[in-house]
């Protein structure tokens, strides 16, 4: 194993036994709720279903139908805060 | 040496964090979109359904209002018609 | 046209396509007689008429006068084995 490897397999483990991984979860679901990301989405999904009729949708034909909106539609401050914290806590915890 | 593996660990920290923050961003918006599309057509399913016992309904009262109206007008129709043959058999 | 009047139109168009709407008056009608709708109705008609006296009801007069109780008079059991046999035909025959 590389070192490289061998640093990103401690760090990953780190953040999951610090609950970390899970807490930068929570953040990004809570601020994709707060910027109005997730009823963005939840209109897509019913405008979809309104066009195709509901008897034509299968839940993986809305998952396809609306994931590259929902990919495009998560604001940049959103990710950058989400990388400053992914820092934060690089900077504190994967010391040399 | 000091300078060149710090410079080196950092570039390191950087490109893991920016694929950290990618694979979480993926993780959450698939996992997301997947609860959504479900509670969404589970949604339109329940809605529908809804509509359907409503309407039935409707339509249900509907068609005895129908069918009391045309046999009340009849019925009285047959007994006006019957009192008025026994009032003038009466008279008779 | 909304939802609601679209189902409804839809419903009706598939009970009287199949022929099950007049069935569905046909069981009614038996129904009523059977549960002596129509003799309570005939009396209370016959009531009306003494109580006006023949000479001052007409038609329409006497529609008016027993048209609630007639309604009224319907027992529940009776609208419900209706509805549940609508059910039970839009389950079998219709894709609402």
């Amino acid at each position: 194993m590389s070192k490289d490897s061998q640093m990103r397999a401690a760090i990953n483990q780190k953040l999951i036994e610090m609950g970390e991984r899970e807490r930068l979860k929570e953040l990004l679901r809570a601020k994709l709720v707060e910027c109005g990301w997730k009823d963005q989405l939840k209109a897509h999904c019913k405008d979809v279903i309104r066009e195709k009729g509901l008897e034509h949708v299968t839940v993986e034909d809305l998952v396809t139908e609306v994931t590259p909106k929902g990919r495009a539609l998560v604001p940049d401050s959103v990710k950058k805060e989400l990388l400053q914290r992914i820092r934060a806590f690089l900077a504190q915890h994967a010391t040399l | 040496e000091e300078a060149r593996r710090r410079q080196e660990h950092e570039a390191f920290l950087a490109q893991f964090g920016f694929s950290l923050c990618t694979e979480i961003i993926n993780e959450v918006l698939d996992e997301t979109i997947q609860e959504t599309a479900n509670s969404e057509i589970q949604e339109a399913v329940n809605e529908k359904a809804q509509r359907v016992a409503k309407c039935t309904e409707q339509v249900c009262s509907s068609l005895v209002e129908e069918t009391l109206n045309a046999d009340i007008a009849l019925l009285v129709e047959a007994i006006l018609e019957a009192e008025l043959q026994r009032i003038h058999k009466y008279i008779k």
